[in-house]
C-alpha cells in the first residue's frame, strides 16, 4: 500500500493506473451483462451511442458497451497469460544462459535461435488446425507465450552477460546467495525496464496475433475480444458506413490499454531505480 | 603458525581482442606464495599486474589456467564443493572498486542481512542487527546512517568501509582485501589497518592485503610480495623488502612513494608504459624495457628466483 | 596574489526522500575559500566529508538530489567577476574548460568506451573552439599530448586498450587542453600504483609550472599533498576547518583533527602503533551541535558543544576553526 | 492512375485476387486466374449458360449438341466465320486437336474427363464427331462454360510447342472479342483491348461490338479499397459485400446495384446456399433430427443475421432464380404445401410456410428499407416461402428420438445423456461469403433453441470433403446449370456409386454423404434422358427435389446473394433486375456478351 | 587459431544446425496440415462452379500427385528435397503449376526488398536517432511531444493505421494513388516518369510501415538511453561543456546502439516474409501474399522456397552480428 501511494504521486503512474482500473472494472462488469455475448440480434442494429446503449449497437445487433466489457476481459486474460508466460520463459532462459555461460548458454541459445527462425505463422496454423480451432483463451495465451520468448531471452541474456562481470555479483556470492536468488535479486532490477518493455511489446503482439488467428479461423471469432471486435467491425465495414462507435471502441480501448501499460512500466522502472527516483523527487519539489 | 593458504604455480591467461587482432595476456604467471595463520600478507605492484586476478582465483570467481590453491592443505575448489557455506564463512573479501561492490539498485544493508542469514551466522533479524552494528562501529559508520540507503548515497570511502564491515560479519579466518582503503583518509585508514592488526593478533585472522599504499603495507604486513606484469618479482618480510628493495622494480616503487613531508620531493622523472600489452608480450623479464640496469639476457630469458637472505628476487642481478 | 575562484558561504545539501521523510545531508555547509592564481590548492579531509561535493559545487554541476542552498561561487576571469549560479546554462558552458576544467573522481571510467581517444579530444576542442577542420583538431590534440610528454599514439586507441594510469593521464590532458585558469582534480591518483601515481603527479606539476595556472586537488594521500600542494584546506563534516600553506600545515597542524591526520601517517622504518582520531565520522545528515568534531575531540570543552567555531586567521595565512585557538588568544 | 483513355475503358475488379503467374496465360494447365479476362474476354467456349434468361448460348458451336441413340456419339456443329485473334480461322481441327491434346497430356485440363473419348474426328471444317467409350448423355457439358468448361485452344499455336504443360501462352491467342494489351508483372492488373476484327468472334456475331475499347481487371485487395476506387470513379464494376455495397451507394450517387433498391442483391445466381449435415455421423444420420434442426430455424431472423434480410429464400435444393421458379418451384409448390411430417403418436405437421417471404419483407420494412407491396414481386425478391419456425415441433421430434432437455439449463441432451454440442464448420474465411454468414446465422438459431453451437472458420475444404465434420456451411447441393432445366449436376453426386467412407473424398455436391436407392433410380433415369428432352428432365428433377425435401440431408436457405455494384459515371445500361438481358457478373465468361449492350455516357 | 577452434567452429556448427532444423521443420510442418495441395488445387478450380464428374476427380488427383512429386514416402520426398535444394532448386509451385518457385519469388522479391529494406533501415535509423535525442533531452518539449505521438501510434492496429492513411491521403485528399506498384496499364521503362511513379506508389505503404517502425525503435531506444545517460562518461562530457547535441549523438546514442543493432539483424531477416497486410491494403506486390497463399493452398514447394530464404537470412544475420559485435563495441570479447 505504501509503495502504491508512493507510485501514485507520479502523474504517469496515476493515469496508467486509472486506465487499468477502469479496464478491470469493465472486465468485471462483464459478469453482470444483461446480454449473452454469443447472441446476436438482441438489440436494434446500427444505433449510434445513446442511452441505454451508451456506446451504440453493432450491425450484429449487439450492444457495443457490453461487448466491450467481455472483450476487455478476454483480451486481458489472453494477452496477460501470453505476456507473463513468455516473460517467465524469456527471463529464465535469458538469465540462466547469460549467467551460466558455456555449454548451457550454447544449448539455450541454440534453442532460442531455432525458435526465432521457425516460421511462427506456419506453426501456429498447424497447432491451431490440430486443435481444430478449439483453442480456449487460456490455451491460446499459453501457445503465444511459448512462441513469444526467444528474442527477448536473447536480449536479457546479453544484459546479464555484462551484469555478471560487475563486482556486485561477487559480493552477492560472498554473501552466500544461491544462483537463482542471485540472478533475481541482483540482475532483475536492472532488467525490469527491459522486461516491461518487452512485455508491452509481447502483449501487443499477442493481441495482434489473436486478430490474425481469428481471421484465419485458428481462433474462434465469436469469442469477444478486442481483436475479434475489431475484426467484426471491419468485416461489416463500420469504417465506411460511418459506425464510428463500433470500430472506434476497440481501437481506442486497445490504444488506451497500451498507453496505460507503457506509462505504468516507465513509472515503475523509474521507481525501482533509486537514481531516477531521486531525480524525480528532486524535480517535483524544486 | 600454520600454513593457511598456499598458492602453487598459479597462471591465468586471458585472450583479448576481436577476430582480427587477438592478444593473449598472461595476467598471472606461475605465482607461488603461502599465507600463514595468522599473517598479514601484502600483494603490491603496478596497476594491472594481476593482483586482483590472483585474488579472484583464490576466491573461486575466476578459473585458473593452471596451478592450484590449497586451503589448510587441501585443494580449495574441492573444499568449496564439499561445503560452500563453511568456506564462505572462512574466507571473505573486500573488492577494489567500492562503487561497483554493491548493486546500485539495491540497498547496501540487504547484503549485510543476506550474508548473515544465508551463511546461517544468525537466526533472527534482531541478532543480525546487533552484529551489524558492532561491525559498522569498527569501521566508523553509524547504523542509522547505513539503513535503507543505496550505494550512490555514500561516498567512495564510506563504501569501502561498508565493504570491509560486510566481510567482517562472518568472522572469517582469511580476508582477501583488494585495496580496501584506497579512498579513505589517512586517519581512518589507520584505524582500519589497525583493525586488521588487531584481528590478526586477537583472533588469528589472516589477511591478504592488496594495496598501492606501501607505507601502510610496511606498517601492518608481515610479508610482502611485489608483483609486476603477472609475476612476483620480489617476496619476503615486509620490513626487509621495503627498507631494502632488491629488484629494480621494487626499488622504483619504493622510491616513488611520496613522503608526507613537504621538504622531500622526487628528483628524476619516471617512465611509464603506454599500454600494458607491450610489456605482457615480452619474452624475457617484463621490466627489461624500463629497467635502468637491464642486460642483454634480461630481454631474452625469463629470470628465475634467487634467494637473498629471506627474500626471493626474480632478477639476474642476484645470480 | 590574484584570486581566481572564491566561494562565499557556499551551502550545498543532498535533499533526499527516504520513504516519505525528507532527509538533508549537509555535504557543503558554509564554505568560504579563495583560490589564487598559480597555486596548487589541496583539499584533504575525512572520506565522506563533502570534498567531492564541494568541487562539484565550485564547478557548477549540481544535479538532484544535490541542491544549492545558499552562497555564491565567483569566477574571476579576464578582469571580470562571474557569479556562477547567476549565469545561464550556455554562459556557464562557455566558461567550462576555457576557464575551469574538471577531473572527476574515478576518472578512469569517464572516457566514452566506443570511440577512439582522438574523438574525445576532438569533441572537447570542437565544443569550445569554432571553425576548424577535423584534421586541425587532431593536430592540436597531438601537439598538446606531445607538450605533456604523452605518446601521441594513444589517440588511436580505445579507452579500454589503455592502462589505468594512462587513462587517468588522458583525462588530465583533456582537462588542460584549452589551458584553463583552473583545473579541478578529484582524487586523480587513487587506484594507481605509486609509480604511475608519480607519473601523473609529475604531469600535473609540469602543467602547473608551464601554464602558471591553478590546480585544485583533492586526495587522501597526504604524501601527494606534501609533494604537490602549495596550500591545503582540511575539510571536516562539510566545513573547512583549517587552511594553511603546505609546510605550515605539516609542521604545525592546529586543528585537533588535522593533528590526527598528520600524526597518523605511517612512515617507513617506523612500525610503532599509530593512533587515529577516536570515534567515527559523523553522519552529515545528523550533525552534532556546535563543533562537529567535538564528540571525537580530546580537548573538547563546553563551548564546543554549543557553538560552531568560525574559520579565523590566527597566524598569517593560517586559518583554523577551533575554539581552542580562540581560547589561546584570549 | 490509368495509362489508357479512361472513358474508353471499362474497369472491373478481379474476383480471384492478385494473379500469381501474371505472365502465364495457359489456362489449360493448373489454376490460372481465369477471371482476369482469360475466360471472360479472350476465349469463347462451345456453349455457355445464360442463367439470367435461362438459355444456353451457342458460342463457338452453331447448335445444341447432337447425341446418337445410345449416347456413345456426340456431334458438334461449329460456327462459321470465326477467326483466332492472330488471323487464323477457327475450324474443326482446333477442336479435334484440343480434345486429343488433353486426352494425351496428363496434368492438362479435362485430361481425366477426355479419357472417355474413344476417338474424335473432323467430318468437315465445321463438324466434329466424338466417339465415346461408354454412353454419356452429358458429355458435352464438359464444353459448356459455366465458370469453367473445356475451351478449344489454337492448334496452330500449341502444335509448335514442345511441352504444353510449361508453355506460357504469352501473348495469348483467342476467339473472343478482346486481346491482351498489357499486364502487371506483379499480378495486380491486366488490360485487354478490343480486337479490330471483333466481328469475326461469336460475341460480335451474336451481339455486336463490345463497347469499351479497353477492359481492365484490377485487384484492389481490400474490399474497402474497392469502395474508395468506385467513389472516385476508378472502378466501373465490382463484386462487393453487402456492407461495402451500402457504403458505395451512400457515397457515390452514380453507383447502382443489380436491383436499384433494397435488397440490391443479385438473386439469379445459379447457386443455392445453406447448411450441410454429415449424414454419416450421429445424430445427423437421422432424418427426423435433421428436420427438427430445420424447424428450429426462424428463417427471418436467420436472413436478418446473415444478410440483413437481403436474400431470396428457397426451401428446395435449387436456387429460386426466375428460370427455376418457372421450371420447378411453381410446379412443386402445391406439393410442398401438403407435405407432412410424422411427429409420432398419430400427430402430423405441415412444415411449409408460404408466408416466409412476406415475413422477410416485413422485417425489411421495419428496418426502414423501401419494400414493394405486390405479393408477386415480393415472391420474386424475397422468395415464396420457407419452412416454419416451429421449435415446439422440433422439440417433439427430438424427444421422439430420445433427446432430452436438461431440466436446469434447458439445454439439449443427446439420447446418451451428454450435452448436445454441434460444431459448424465453415471453410470460407471471407467474412462476406454466404458460407461464412450462414454458419454464424445457423449457430444463432440453434443456440436459441438450446444447443451448444460452435463455429469453426478454417480455410481447409478437405476437412469437409473427407467427412471430418458434423455440420458445414458448404453448399447444400451442387449448383444446377442455371441456363437449362437439367438437374443432372445437382442429383448425380447423390448417387450411391460415389459413396466412400469417412476419411476419403466425398463427391462434390454430396459432402452430406447422403444416399438413397430412390435417388439412384432417378439419376439412372436422368442419365438416359436426352439433354434436349426438357419435359422428362423436369419430371425427373421434381422427383429428385421432393426426395431431398423429405430427407433433408442438407438445409437449403437462400439463393447465393450476389452483390454487384456498377458505376454509371462512364457506362450505363447495365443488365440490372429491371433489364435482365444478361447475367450481371464481370467475372463470368458471359461478361463478353454483356459488353456490347453497354452505353458510354460520353463523360471524359 | 584458438579463436577458430573455441569460438568460430562451435558457432558455425550451431549456425548450420539451426538452419537444418529450421528447414526440416518447414518441410515437415505443412505435411501435417490438413491442407493437401492437390485437393486445394481442385477445390480452387471448382470453387466457382466448374464441373467435375466424381469419377474423373479421383483420376485427376492421381495425375496431380504424380506431377507434384508427392508420391512416395515422406522420407523419399525429404531426400529429394535436399537433393534439389543443394542444387538451388525448389521445384515447381503446386498451386501455380508448373511455374518454378524461383520464378515466383523472383517476381515478388524486388518489390519486397525495395519497400521493406528501405523502410526497415529508415525506420531503424530515424527511430533510433529520434529515440536517442528524445531520451537524452527528455525534459524538452519536443521530446515529450514525440513521446506522446509514439505512445499513440505504436499500439495502433497496423491495419487501421494503414487504412486510415489510405483514406486520408488517397481518398479525402487524393494526393497518392489508391494502390499498386505503378500506374495501371503503364509499361515500365527506365525514365524519370517511371521513377516518380514508382516512388509515388511506394509512398503510402512506406509511410505506414515507417510510422509504426519508427516508433517501435523510438521507444526501445529511449529506454536504453535512459540508462546510458546516467553513465559516468556522459556526465563527464556534460561537465566538459561538450555540445549537448554531440553528447546525444556520440556519447549516448552510440553507446545505446548495441541492442538495437541486433534487433536490426532480426528485422532484416523478417523482410523475407514480406508484409502481408501492407500488400493487402495497398495492393502492393511482394512476398507476403505469396507466402500467405502458399500456406493456405498447401503449396509446399513455394512455402519451402520462401521460408528457407527467410531462415537463411535470419540465421546469417544473427551470425554476422555476433561476429561483428566487436566492431560496434570495441570492448566486447568472445568468450
Ligand atoms: N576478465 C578479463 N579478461 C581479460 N583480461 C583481463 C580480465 N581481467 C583482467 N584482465 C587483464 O589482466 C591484467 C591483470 O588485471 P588485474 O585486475 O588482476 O590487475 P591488478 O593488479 O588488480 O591491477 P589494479 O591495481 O589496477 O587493480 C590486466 O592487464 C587486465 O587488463
Ligand atoms: N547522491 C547522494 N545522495 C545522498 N547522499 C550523498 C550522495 N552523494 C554523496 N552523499 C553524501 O554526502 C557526503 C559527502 O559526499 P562526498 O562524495 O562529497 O564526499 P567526499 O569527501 O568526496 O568523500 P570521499 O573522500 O570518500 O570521496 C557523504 O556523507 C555522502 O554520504
Ligand atoms: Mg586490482
Ligand atoms: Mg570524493
Amino acid at each position: 500500500m505504501k509503495v502504491l501511494k508512493d507510485l501514485l504521486r507520479d502523474g504517469k503512474f496515476a493515469f496508467g493506473f486509472f486506465v487499468l482500473v477502469v479496464l478491470v472494472f469493465l472486465a468485471i462488469l462483464s459478469f453482470f451483462s444483461p446480454y449473452d455475448p454469443y447472441r446476436w440480434n438482441v438489440v436494434p442494429r446500427d444505433l449510434p451511442p445513446r442511452w441505454p446503449h451508451i456506446l451504440g449497437t453493432s450491425s450484429r445487433g449487439q450492444d457495443v458497451f457490453w461487448e466491450l466489457c467481455f472483450a476487455v476481459r478476454n483480451s486481458l486474460v489472453m494477452s496477460l497469460i501470453a505476456g507473463v508466460f513468455s516473460r517467465i520463459i524469456a527471463i529464465l532462459v535469458g538469465m540462466i544462459a547469460g549467467y551460466k555461460g558455456g555449454k548451457t548458454d550454447r544449448l539455450l541459445m541454440f534453442l532460442s535461435d531455432s525458435f526465432l527462425v521457425l516460421p511462427l505463422f506456419l506453426i501456429i496454423v498447424l497447432i491451431g488446425s490440430m486443435a481444430k480451432a478449439r483453442l480456449s483463451l487460456v490455451s491460446l495465451g499459453l501457445l503465444l507465450g511459448v512462441f513469444g520468448w526467444a528474442w527477448d531471452a536473447r536480449v536479457i541474456r546479453s544484459q546479464v552477460l555484462s551484469l555478471r562481470e560487475r563486482d556486485f555479483t561477487y559480493t552477492a556470492l560472498l554473501s552466500g546467495s544461491k544462483t537463482l536468488s542471485l540472478v533475481f535479486k541482483e540482475y532483475m532490477p536492472f532488467l525490469t525496464p527491459l522486461i516491461f518493455a518487452t512485455f508491452i511489446g509481447n502483449v501487443s503482439w499477442a493481441i495482434g496475433m489473436e486478430i490474425t488467428l481469428a481471421i484465419l479461423g485458428v481462433f474462434r471469432v465469436e469469442i469477444p475480444s478486442l481483436g475479434t471486435m475489431l475484426q467484426w467491425a471491419l468485416n461489416y465495414q463500420a469504417l465506411l458506413l460511418g459506425y464510428w462507435w463500433w470500430i472506434g471502441t476497440p481501437v481506442v480501448t486497445s490504444i488506451m490499454l497500451f498507453i496505460a501499460l507503457y506509462l505504468l512500466s516507465i513509472s515503475i522502472s523509474e521507481y525501482l531505480d533509486p537514481r531516477m527516483r531521486i531525480q524525480r523527487i528532486g524535480k517535483s519539489t524544486r | 603458525m600454520r600454513e593457511l593458504l598456499e598458492v602453487k604455480g598459479l597462471t591465468k591467461i586471458y585472450s583479448l581482442g576481436s577476430i582480427f587482432s587477438r592478444i593473449k595476456i598472461t595476467a598471472v604467471e606461475d605465482v607461488n606464495f603461502e599465507v600463514m595463520q595468522p599473517e598479514i600478507f601484502t600483494l603490491a605492484g603496478e596497476s594491472g599486474c594481476g593482483k586482483t586476478t590472483t585474488a579472484k582465483i583464490i576466491l573461486g570467481f575466476e578459473e585458473q589456467t593452471s596451478g592450484m590453491v590449497f586451503y589448510r592443505g587441501k585443494p580449495i575448489n574441492e573444499l568449496r564443493k564439499k561445503d560452500k557455506i563453511q568456506m564462505l564463512r572462512e574466507i571473505q573479501a573486500v573488492f577494489q572498486n567500492p562503487f561497483s561492490t554493491f548493486n546500485p539498485l539495491r540497498t547496501v544493508d540487504s547484503y549485510f542481512y543476506e550474508t548473515l542469514l544465508n551463511l546461517k551466522i544468525v537466526s533472527s533479524k534482531k541478532e543480525a542487527e546487533k552484529k551489524i552494528e558492532e561491525k559498522l562501529a569498527a569501521v566508523g559508520i553509524s547504523f542509522e546512517e547505513f539503513t535503507q540507503r543505496y550505494p550512490n548515497e555514500f561516498s567512495g570511502g564510506q563504501l569501502q568501509r561498508l565493504s570491509i564491515a560486510r566481510a567482517l560479519l562472518t568472522d572469517p579466518s582469511l580476508i582477501v582485501a583488494d585495496e580496501p582503503v584506497s579512498m579513505v583518509d589517512a586517519s581512518l585508514r589507520m584505524s582500519i589497518v589497525n583493525l586488521f592488526k588487531d584481528l590478526k593478533e586477537k583472533y588469528s585472522v589472516s589477511v591478504i592485503y592488496i594495496t598501492h599504499d606501501l607505507t601502510t603495507a610496511y606498517y601492518v604486513s608481515d610479508r610482502i610480495a611485489i608483483m609486476f606484469r603477472g609475476n612476483i618479482v620480489e617476496m619476503g618480510p615486509a620490513e626487509e623488502v621495503l627498507s631494502n628493495p632488491k629488484h629494480p622494480y621494487t626499488q622504483l616503487l619504493r622510491e616513488s612513494v611520496p613522503e608526507p613531508d613537504p621538504e622531500k620531493r622526487w628528483g628524476t622523472k619516471v617512465v611509464l608504459a603506454d599500454t600494458e600489452h607491450e610489456e605482457y608480450l615480452r619474452i624475457g623479464c617484463k621490466f627489461a624495457g624500463r629497467c635502468p640496469s637491464a642486460m642483454e639476457k634480461c630481454k631474452k630469458n625469463n629470470p628465475p628466483y634467487f634467494k637473498v637472505n629471506d627474500v626471493l628476487v626474480k632478477c639476474f642481478l642476484y645470480k | 596574489m590574484q584570486t581566481v575562484i572564491e566561494t562565499q558561504d557556499l551551502k550545498s545539501y543532498y535533499i533526499l526522500d527516504v520513504f516519505g521523510k525528507e532527509k538533508v545531508v549537509k555535504a557543503v555547509d558554509g564554505v568560504n575559500i579563495k583560490i589564487h592564481q598559480n597555486e596548487i590548492y589541496g583539499i584533504a579531509g575525512e572520506s565522506g566529508c563533502g570534498k567531492t561535493t564541494l568541487l562539484r559545487a565550485i564547478f557548477g554541476i549540481i544535479d538532484p538530489p544535490l541542491r544549492l542552498i545558499g552562497g555564491k561561487v565567483l569566477y574571476h576571469h579576464d578582469g571580470q567577476v562571474y557569479d556562477l549560479y547567476a549565469l545561464d546554462p550556455t554562459e556557464r558552458r562557455s566558461l567550462r574548460w576555457k576557464f575551469v576544467s574538471y577531473v572527476p573522481q574515478g576518472s578512469m571510467s569517464v572516457l566514452n568506451p566506443v570511440v577512439k581517444i582522438k574523438e574525445t579530444f576532438k569533441d572537447f576542442l570542437n565544443s569550445h573552439l569554432k571553425g576548424r577542420t577535423k584534421e586541425e583538431y587532431y593536430e592540436l590534440a597531438k601537439e598538446h599530448l606531445k607538450g605533456l610528454g604523452l605518446p601521441p599514439t594513444i589517440l588511436e586507441a580505445y579507452p579500454h586498450q589503455l592502462s589505468g594510469g594512462m587513462r587517468q593521464r588522458v583525462t588530465i590532458a583533456l582537462a588542460t587542453l584549452l589551458k584553463p585558469k583552473v583545473i579541478i582534480a578529484d582524487e586523480p591518483t587513487t587506484a594507481l600504483d605509486v609509480v604511475t601515481q608519480r607519473g601523473v603527479i609529475q604531469l600535473l606539476k609540469d602543467i602547473q609550472s608551464t601554464y602558471m595556472n591553478t590546480i585544485v586537488l583533492v586526495t587522501h594521500d597526504m604524501g601527494v599533498h606534501a609533494s604537490l600542494s602549495t596550500r591545503i584546506a582540511v575539510m571536516y563534516a562539510g566545513k573547512i576547518i583549517e587552511e594553511a600553506p603546505t609546510s605550515k600545515l605539516f609542521k604545525n597542524p592546529k586543528h585537533p583533527y588535522t593533528k590526527f591526520l598528520i600524526n597518523s601517517l605511517p612512515r617507513f622504518g617506523d612500525k610503532s602503533r599509530r593512533t587515529s582520531a577516536p570515534g567515527s565520522p559523523p553522519s552529515l545528515a545528523a550533525l552534532p551541535p556546535g563543533c562537529s568534531f567535538h564528540p571525537r575531540c580530546p580537548y573538547c570543552f563546553e563551548k564546543c558543544k554549543v557553538e560552531v567555531p568560525p574559520l579565523r586567521e590566527y597566524e598569517p595565512d593560517h586559518k583554523v576553526a577551533c575554539w581552542l585557538m580562540e581560547e589561546r588568544i584570549a | 492512375q490509368l495509362d489508357v483513355p479512361r472513358h474508353e475503358t471499362f474497369i472491373t475488379n478481379q474476383l480471384t485476387g492478385r494473379v500469381g503467374t501474371p505472365g502465364n496465360f495457359n489456362l489449360w494447365v493448373g489454376w490460372k486466374w481465369f477471371d482476369r479476362g482469360l475466360h471472360n474476354l479472350l476465349l469463347e467456349p462451345l456453349w455457355c449458360v445464360e442463367y439470367a434468361t435461362g438459355e444456353i448460348i451457342n458460342a463457338l458451336a452453331a447448335e445444341p449438341p447432337i447425341y446418337n441413340e445410345d449416347f456413345t456419339q456426340l456431334t458438334i456443329k461449329l460456327r462459321k466465320g470465326v477467326y483466332w485473334s492472330d488471323g487464323v480461322p477457327f475450324t474443326a481441327d482446333d477442336v479435334v486437336y484440343s480434345i486429343e491434346l488433353s486426352k494425351n497430356t496428363p496434368g492438362f485440363a479435362y485430361n481425366s474427363q477426355m479419357q472417355e473419348v474413344k476417338s474424335v474426328r473432323k467430318v468437315d471444317d465445321y463438324t466434329v464427331v466424338v466417339e465415346l467409350n461408354k454412353p454419356n448423355s452429358r458429355f458435352h457439358t464438359y464444353f459448356l462454360d459455366r465458370w469453367g468448361g473445356f475451351r478449344p485452344l489454337p492448334k496452330h499455336v500449341f502444335e509448335k510447342v514442345a511441352d504444353p504443360l510449361t508453355f506460357e501462352f504469352n501473348p495469348p491467342v483467342g476467339t473472343g472479342p478482346y486481346v491482351l494489351h498489357s499486364y502487371d508483372a506483379g499480378g495486380y492488373w491486366t488490360i485487354w483491348v478490343r480486337r479490330e476484327d471483333w466481328q469475326r468472334t461469336p460475341t460480335g456475331m451474336l451481339y455486336g461490338m463490345p463497347q469499351p475499347k479497353y477492359v481492365a481487371f484490377v485487384t484492389y485487395g481490400d474490399p474497402a479499397k474497392q469502395v474508395l476506387a468506385m467513389v472516385r470513379h476508378q472502378l466501373d464494376a465490382a463484386d462487393l459485400t453487402m456492407e461495402t455495397l451500402r457504403a458505395v451507394l451512400m457515397k457515390n450517387t452514380t453507383a447502382r446495384a443489380w436491383r436499384k433498391d433494397y435488397p440490391w442483391t443479385v438473386n439469379i445466381d445459379p447457386c443455392i446456399t445453406g447448411i450441410t449435415f454429415n449424414n454419416m455421423v450421429e445424430p445427423f444420420n437421422n432424418k427426423e433430427v435433421r428436420w427438427a434442426l430445420t424447424l428450429a430455424i426462424d428463417i427471418v431472423e436467420y436472413a436478418a443475421n446473415a444478410f440483413d434480410g437481403a436474400v431470396t429464400l428457397s426451401p428446395i435444393h435449387i436456387p429460386l432464380t426466375k428460370a427455376y421458379m418457372d421450371w420447378y418451384f411453381n410446379k412443386l409448390e402445391p406439393w410442398l404445401k401438403e407435405f407432412e411430417l410424422d411427429l409420432g403418436g398419430g400427430q402430423k405437421f405441415k412444415p411449409y410456410d408460404p408466408t416466409a417471404g412476406q415475413r422477410l419483407a416485413e422485417y425489411a420494412r421495419k428496418r426502414g428499407y423501401p419494400v414493394p407491396k405486390d405479393p408477386n414481386e415480393i415472391k420474386y425478391i424475397f422468395g415464396p416461402g420457407w419452412w416454419k419456425y416451429a421449435p415446439d415441433v422440433a422439440e417433439k421430434l427430438l424427444i421422439k428420438n430420445g433427446f432430452k432437455r436438461d431440466p436446469r439449463t434447458r439445454g439439449w441432451l443427446l439420447p446418451n445423456g451428454e450435452p448436445w454440442k454441434i460444431t459448424v464448420y465453415c471453410t470460407n474465411t471471407n467474412p462476406a461469403h454466404p458460407a461464412y454468414r450462414n454458419a454464424f446465422a445457423v449457430a444463432q438459431e440453434w443456440r436459441k433453441f438450446g444447443i451448444d453451437v460452435d463455429v469453426v472458420v478454417f480455410d481447409q475444404p478437405t476437412v469437409v470433403q473427407q467427412g471430418n465434420f458434423q455440420v458445414s456451411s458448404d453448399w447444400p447441393a451442387a449448383e444446377p446449370w442455371g441456363g437449362h432445366p437439367d438437374l443432372y449436376r445437382v442429383l448425380n453426386p447423390f448417387h450411391s456409386q460415389y459413396m466412400v467412407p469417412i476419411g476419403e473424398n466425398a463427391a462434390w455436391g454430396n459432402y452430406a454423404r447422403w444416399m438413397n436407392p430412390k435417388m439412384d433410380e432417378i439419376v439412372e433415369k436422368l442419365k438416359v434422358t436426352d439433354w434436349n428432352d426438357t419435359e422428362n428432365i423436369i419430371k425427373l428433377g421434381i422427383e429428385g427435389l421432393k426426395l431431398l425435401v423429405e430427407e433433408m440431408p442438407s438445409i437449403p436457405t437462400f439463393n447465393y446473394p450476389g452483390v454487384i455494384a456498377w458505376d454509371e459515371y462512364y457506362w450505363t445500361n447495365y443488365p440490372g433486375a429491371e433489364n435482365m438481358y444478361a447475367q450481371p457478373y464481370h467475372h463470368w465468361p458471359n461478361f463478353k456478351y454483356m459488353l456490347p449492350f453497354l452505353k458510354p455516357t460520353g463523360k471524359k | 587459431m584458438n579463436f577458430v577452434k573455441r569460438y568460430l567452429l562451435p558457432r558455425l556448427i550451431i549456425y548450420f544446425l539451426v538452419i537444418f532444423i529450421g528447414i526440416t521443420m518447414v518441410f515437415v510442418i505443412p505435411r501435417f496440415l490438413p491442407t493437401d495441395p492437390v485437393l486445394q488445387t481442385i477445390a480452387r478450380i471448382r470453387a466457382q462452379g466448374a464441373y467435375m464428374d466424381p469419377e474423373a476427380m479421383q483420376k485427376t488427383i492421381e495425375t496431380l500427385q504424380e506431377l507434384y512429386g508427392l508420391k512416395g514416402s515422406i522420407w523419399e520426398q525429404y531426400i529429394k528435397f535436399w537433393n534439389r535444394f543443394l542444387r538451388g532448386d525448389f521445384g515447381p509451385s503446386y498451386f501455380q503449376f508448373p511455374t518454378p518457385v524461383i520464378v515466383l519469388i523472383k517476381q515478388s522479391l524486388p518489390w519486397t526488398i525495395a519497400l521493406l529494406l528501405t523502410t526497415t533501415l529508415l525506420s531503424w535509423i530515424l527511430g533510433n536517432v529520434l529515440g536517442g535525442f528524445a531520451g537524452y533531452f527528455s525534459n524538452r518539449k519536443w521530446g515529450r511531444v514525440l513521446d506522446y505521438i509514439a505512445m499513440i501510434i505504436r499500439p495502433m492496429p497496423y491495419y487501421i493505421l494503414a487504412l486510415g492513411l489510405l483514406i486520408l491521403l488517397a481518398y479525402i485528399f487524393p494526393v497518392f494513388p489508391l494502390g499498386g506498384g505503378y500506374r495501371i496499364g503503364m509499361r515500365l521503362t527506365f525514365n524519370l516518369d517511371t521513377i516518380v511513379t514508382l516512388l509515388k506508389h511506394a509512398f503510402l505503404p512506406a509511410l505506414s510501415l515507417l510510422l509504426i517502425g519508427i516508433f517501435v525503435w523510438f521507444q526501445a531506444m529511449k529506454l536504453v538511453v535512459q540508462s546510458v545517460k546516467t553513465d559516468d562518461f556522459v556526465k563527464y562530457a556534460e561537465a566538459g561543456g561538450i555540445k549537448p547535441a554531440t553528447i546525444a549523438r556520440k556519447y549516448v546514442i552510440k553507446n545505446a546502439m548495441l541492442p538495437q543493432i541486433t534487433g536490426l539483424a532480426l528485422s532484416l531477416g523478417q523482410i523475407f516474409s514480406g508484409a502481408l497486410i501492407t500488400e493487402m491494403v495497398f495492393s502492393y506486390p511482394g512476398l507476403g501474399t505469396l507466402l500467405y497463399n502458399a500456406i493456405f493452398t498447401g503449396d509446399y514447394n513455394l512455402l519451402m522456397g520462401i521460408t528457407t530464404m527467410s531462415i537463411l537470412v535470419v540465421t546469417t544475420s544473427i551470425l554476422v552480428i555476433d561476429l561483428l559485435y566487436p566492431l560496434f563495441d570495441p570492448r566486447v570479447r568472445y568468450k
